[in-house]
């Protein structure tokens, strides 16, 4: 009888504050999946990093190639996808009064698809049947399975993209003339970029399906990477608005302030959506088939993405320089002082908005046009995302699974788990410092990405790259503390860590509170323009392909 | 959902610094013709042995210390591979691979190209400086990708 | 008036000589990316001259009806294959282009557009992607080069840019014409 | 960490005027950091040539 009354009492109190039991073990499943995948793909890139400054061969039932796979689909599918859609519908669940049960059920259901899928793909890669990199790029053919639970994950990030978006419609029902919560808002973009984002890839999934079975003899190489291509930046962008929704919304309340103007964040919001999807075109600079001014007109639309984060940069420093004076900071850097350096909630995404400016400075010179040819598949790029996605975005998923992770749970953040979650951001940026730093500079000395440790022959040049690689060695050893800490946190405040309630860190818009316009809310305008301005970018490249295609090309296996 | 004055004068000054970055980009590309490779011909990835030019591949003389070099890719070489050329020579090199996407990358130079199968690639570097260049493959392309590489000896 | 200005600066700059070359050498990004942005510049200095021409404006356009009727029969013109042809090897013709489509289109455009009724509005809108469905037929289907300065698979481009934009104009017109917005908001 | 959490809410409502030079510097690195890599990869691509 006590029992029921303090478990009633308890249910009570989390509808007060927002948590659904139901959507927090919906959450909880997303959060563990994603950390598990973390765990293993933490592991191979440690593998991998050793083997490639040459400090260890694997074996070859367990080469470089299949770890690498293994490694990019972990990490740039699982651990984002489960990450975004877990974190999204814990947000969702929260400021929209919890989710319906048929969203619910639809969560659950792309939940399983994802799951199966996952499972489905990963099958040949252990086997070493689809050694293709997470990019497989046509005429490498894997196993005819890889490619179907490919699709299967795709399918199962659209049932939850539409859960999403009947929840959000629900709500606007019956909220008539109100503003979308801005935390909402942003889980919107991000769906919407999910949902149209994938559409090429998955026509391109579809097709190589046909081909590996052999329904189909061969293939049209240019358009599955253009098709890739739309989709494989889009999708860099999605982790990136996701990391930037915690920016926005959650650092300034953990900080003490208050939100950067509301109508300028939603047209930040817009503005990714809307010219995200061709900027995947720069991946394609040094391609053939494609003309040089077509390149050039694309130059300006990746460039384009850049102005919503220029105006992210301006908006973080204002919030942070505002507060950190209320707070009592004096002088040009007081305000500095002022903010809580010591609270993982807040080190981790500052840490992370900080690794931005360089991460994002790296972006724009290495997708202005023939600036590419210097870098272009050489380890700069890996740098380059290991600085964008494995720290900007990584580490302020980290800082969110310090406050997602107990809010879900039930349960609170101890001084002593904070601490531990400073010394694992503090770790993992020491990492990601030798790991990216080197990975730049071996670049730009010409050293490839995604291949094994190779001397070329003892060639001179290869030689001078070893000590570079030494230094990512180093950085994995670094980053794989980080991995296990990371990962015990996420656990022991899941299961092990004391009782108690957690809120969910939505800050309030500054004041005087200024009115956002009404159009903002307008998000079918939003996803036509989206669609014009895709058609502005592929419907050239893609005629032109598919017109005056080469004959196509039948399946390879290489390896 | 106005711009403070301070955010104008930010954006102000960095998006004019992208626009004289696309300038200064342009301006390479349009008038001094150092665009990016994007050369648009095609051909027969199952037929690149019986297509001319790649029915012949090799370093051929087509001017004043001018060469053209015809380079076949396949898994994991290319053909030719040991290139020998003389100080200072503009070299035209115009490729396709028979197989696999490849990548054709000379470490120290600006040569950096994406190799598909059914096009023919086009990209032209002169060499000042004697020595070996390492040539590679920078595109992963199977189990011995990490040994498809040659070399141009400039002399 | 601040639009205003942003108006006329990108009209400026689509005026330079570089930019319009490089506009100009595909035949899609000529009538698709070009030929709007002309558009969009006048529409946004249109502000300015309506306040420095407030009588011109009343007494011409004082139900929309004319303004839209002219920027209909400017727009159709520019549809015509061969008017881009002769823009890019008449010099008159293209000093027509870059005075007409900012200012018989984009100006009279902002102008009509609220003055006139949801009615015409669906006639324009419904007319348009009619127009734009038969013209990327056209182009995709034609066997013959229409223009001299483009090559065939420009042509094809072109067709299904239009198709594209027709298709997105559709499902413009199914959320704000033939959805509920009283709904939502 | 949870004292930074609340207690100047109620200054944060009262004063709005608050010198903005600190982001103007912040961004102003921003902008010279974009500045450094592109120049920094121009200069390679050009000292290639």
């Amino acid at each position: 009888m006590s029992t029921a009354t303090s478990k009633s009492l308890k249910e009570k109190a989390n509808q007060v504050m927002g948590v659904n039991l139901k959507d927090a073990k919906l959450a909880k499943s997303y959060m563990a999946v994603a950390f598990i995948a973390l765990l293993l793909g933490g592991i191979l890139g440690l593998l991998q990093g050793f083997e490639r400054a040459g400090l260890i061969q694997l074996p070859y039932w367990f080469n470089y190639y299949q770890v690498l796979t293994a490694h990019g689909l972990l990490l740039v599918v699982v651990l984002t996808a489960f990450f975004t859609i877990g974190y999204f519908y814990a947000g969702l669940s929260h400021c929209l009064g919890g989710l319906l049960p048929k969203v619910r059920k639809m969560a659950w259901i792309g939940f399983w698809m994802k799951i199966v899928g996952l499972v489905i793909a990963i099958i040949p890669v252990l086997l070493n049947k689809a050694s293709v990199m997470y990019t497989f790029y046509p005429p490498l053919a894997a196993a005819p399975s890889f490619y179907i639970g490919l699709a299967l994950i795709v399918l199962g990030i659209w049932v939850c993209a539409f859960g999403a978006f009947i929840n959000v419609a629900s709500w606007r029902k019956v909220n008539k003339g109100k503003h979308l919560p801005i935390f909402a808002f942003f889980a919107t973009a991000v769906f919407i970029l999910l949902f149209f984002g994938s559409i090429g890839v998955t026509i391109e999934v579809l097709i190589l399906i046909a081909w590996s079975f052999g329904w189909i003899p061969t293939v049209n190489v240019m358009v599955s990477r253009t098709l890739f291509w739309a989709f494989g930046h889009t999708l860099v962008n999605i982790w990136y608005l996701t990391a930037v929704s915690a920016w926005y919304v959650v650092v300034p309340k953990i900080i003490g302030g208050r939100r950067f103007s509301d109508a300028l964040t939603r047209i930040v919001i817009i503005l990714l959506v809307i010219m995200n999807i061709p900027g995947g075109f720069h991946h394609q600079i040094v391609d053939p088939g494609m003309s040089q001014a077509l390149k050039f007109l694309h130059v300006f639309m990746s460039l384009s993405i850049s102005f919503p984060s220029l105006m992210t940069a301006f908006a973080m420093f204002y919030v942070f320089e505002r507060t950190g004076r209320k707070l009592g900071g004096k002088g040009l850097f007081g305000w500095l002082r002022k903010l809580p350096w010591g609270d993982v909630r807040f080190l981790a995404p500052m840490i992370a908005m900080i690794a931005f400016i360089p991460a994002g400075a790296g972006g724009i010179a290495q997708t202005t046009n023939q600036l590419n040819q210097v870098v272009h598949n050489t380890m700069w790029v890996v740098g380059h995302f290991h600085l964008t996605v494995g720290t900007s975005v990584i580490l302020t998923f980290f800082g969110i699974s310090y406050w997602l992770i107990p809010h879900i749970s039930n349960r609170v953040l101890t001084p002593r788990m904070n601490k531990v979650g400073v010394i694992q951001t503090i770790i993992w940026t020491i990492g990601m410092l030798f790991m990216s730093g080197s990975m730049h500079a071996v670049g730009l000395l010409g050293s490839p990405r995604r291949t094994s440790y190779s001397t070329y022959g003892d060639n001179a040049t290869a030689l001078g790259w070893d000590p570079y690689l030494i230094f990512v060695a180093v950085g994995g050893t670094f980053l794989i503390i980080g991995v296990l800490i990371q990962v015990f946190a996420v656990f022991h405040m899941m299961f092990f860590a004391p009782k108690g309630v957690t809120e969910f860190p939505i800050a309030d818009p500054e004041v005087p509170v200024e009115k956002t316009p009404m159009w903002t809310e307008r998000w079918g305008l939003w996803i036509v323009i989206m669609l014009v301005v895709i058609s502005m970018g592929y419907v050239i490249p893609l005629v032109e392909l598919i017109v005056n295609a080469p004959p196509g090309s039948p399946p390879f296996k290489t390896w | 959902m106005k711009f403070s004055k301070h955010e104008e004068i930010w954006l102000t000054i960095s998006v004019g610094m992208l626009v004289l970055f696309m300038v200064i980009v342009g301006y390479q590309t349009f008038a001094l013709g150092m665009g990016p490779p994007s050369n648009k011909e095609t051909l027969d990835p199952q037929k690149v042995d019986q297509t001319a030019p790649f029915d012949n591949p090799g370093v051929f003389e087509v001017g004043p210390n001018e060469y053209e070099v015809v380079m076949v890719l396949q898994v994991f070489s290319f053909t030719p591979n040991n290139i020998e050329i003389p100080k200072g020579a503009t070299v035209h090199f115009t490729m396709t691979s028979k197989d696999v996407v490849h990548g054709f990358q000379v470490a120290g130079t600006n040569l950096n190209a994406m190799v598909m199968p059914g096009y023919i690639q086009k990209i032209t570097q002169k060499f000042d400086k004697p020595g070996e260049y390492l040539v590679l493959c920078n595109e992963y392309c199977g189990a011995g990708h990490q040994m498809m590489s040659t070399t141009i000896t400039v002399k | 008036m601040k639009q205003a200005r942003f108006g006329l600066l990108l009209f400026l700059f689509l005026l330079i000589p570089p930019v319009a070359h490089l506009l100009e050498s595909i035949m899609i990004i000529h009538m698709h990316m070009q030929m709007p942005l002309l558009v969009i510049a006048g529409f946004l200095m249109a502000p300015f001259f309506q306040k420095r021409f407030p009588r011109l404006f009343e007494n011409w356009n004082h139900a929309g009806i004319p303004g839209i009727l002219l920027v209909t029969i400017v727009w159709l013109y520019w549809m015509i294959p061969r008017t881009m042809d002769d823009a890019l090897t008449v010099q008159s013709v293209e000093a027509f282009k870059f005075f007409s489509l900012p200012f018989l289109v984009g100006v009279p455009l902002r102008d009509s557009w609220k003055k006139i009724g949801l009615t015409v509005k669906k006639i324009i809108f419904i007319g348009f992607t009619i127009l734009f469905f038969g013209m990327g037929i056209l182009y995709i289907k034609v066997p013959v080069q229409l223009c001299n300065n483009y090559l065939l698979i420009e042509q094809i481009t072109l067709g299904w840019g239009f198709v594209t934009m027709a298709i997105c104009i559709v499902i413009y017109l199914w959320y704000f014409v033939f959805m509920d917005h009283s709904k939502y908001e | 960490m949870k004292a930074s959490k609340v207690h100047t809410e109620e200054k944060l409502d009262a004063d709005n005027e608050y010198s903005v030079k600190g982001t103007m510097f912040s961004v102003g690195v921003v902008g010279a950091v974009i500045l450094i890599f592109w120049v920094g990869l121009f200069a390679l691509y050009m000292y290639r040539v």
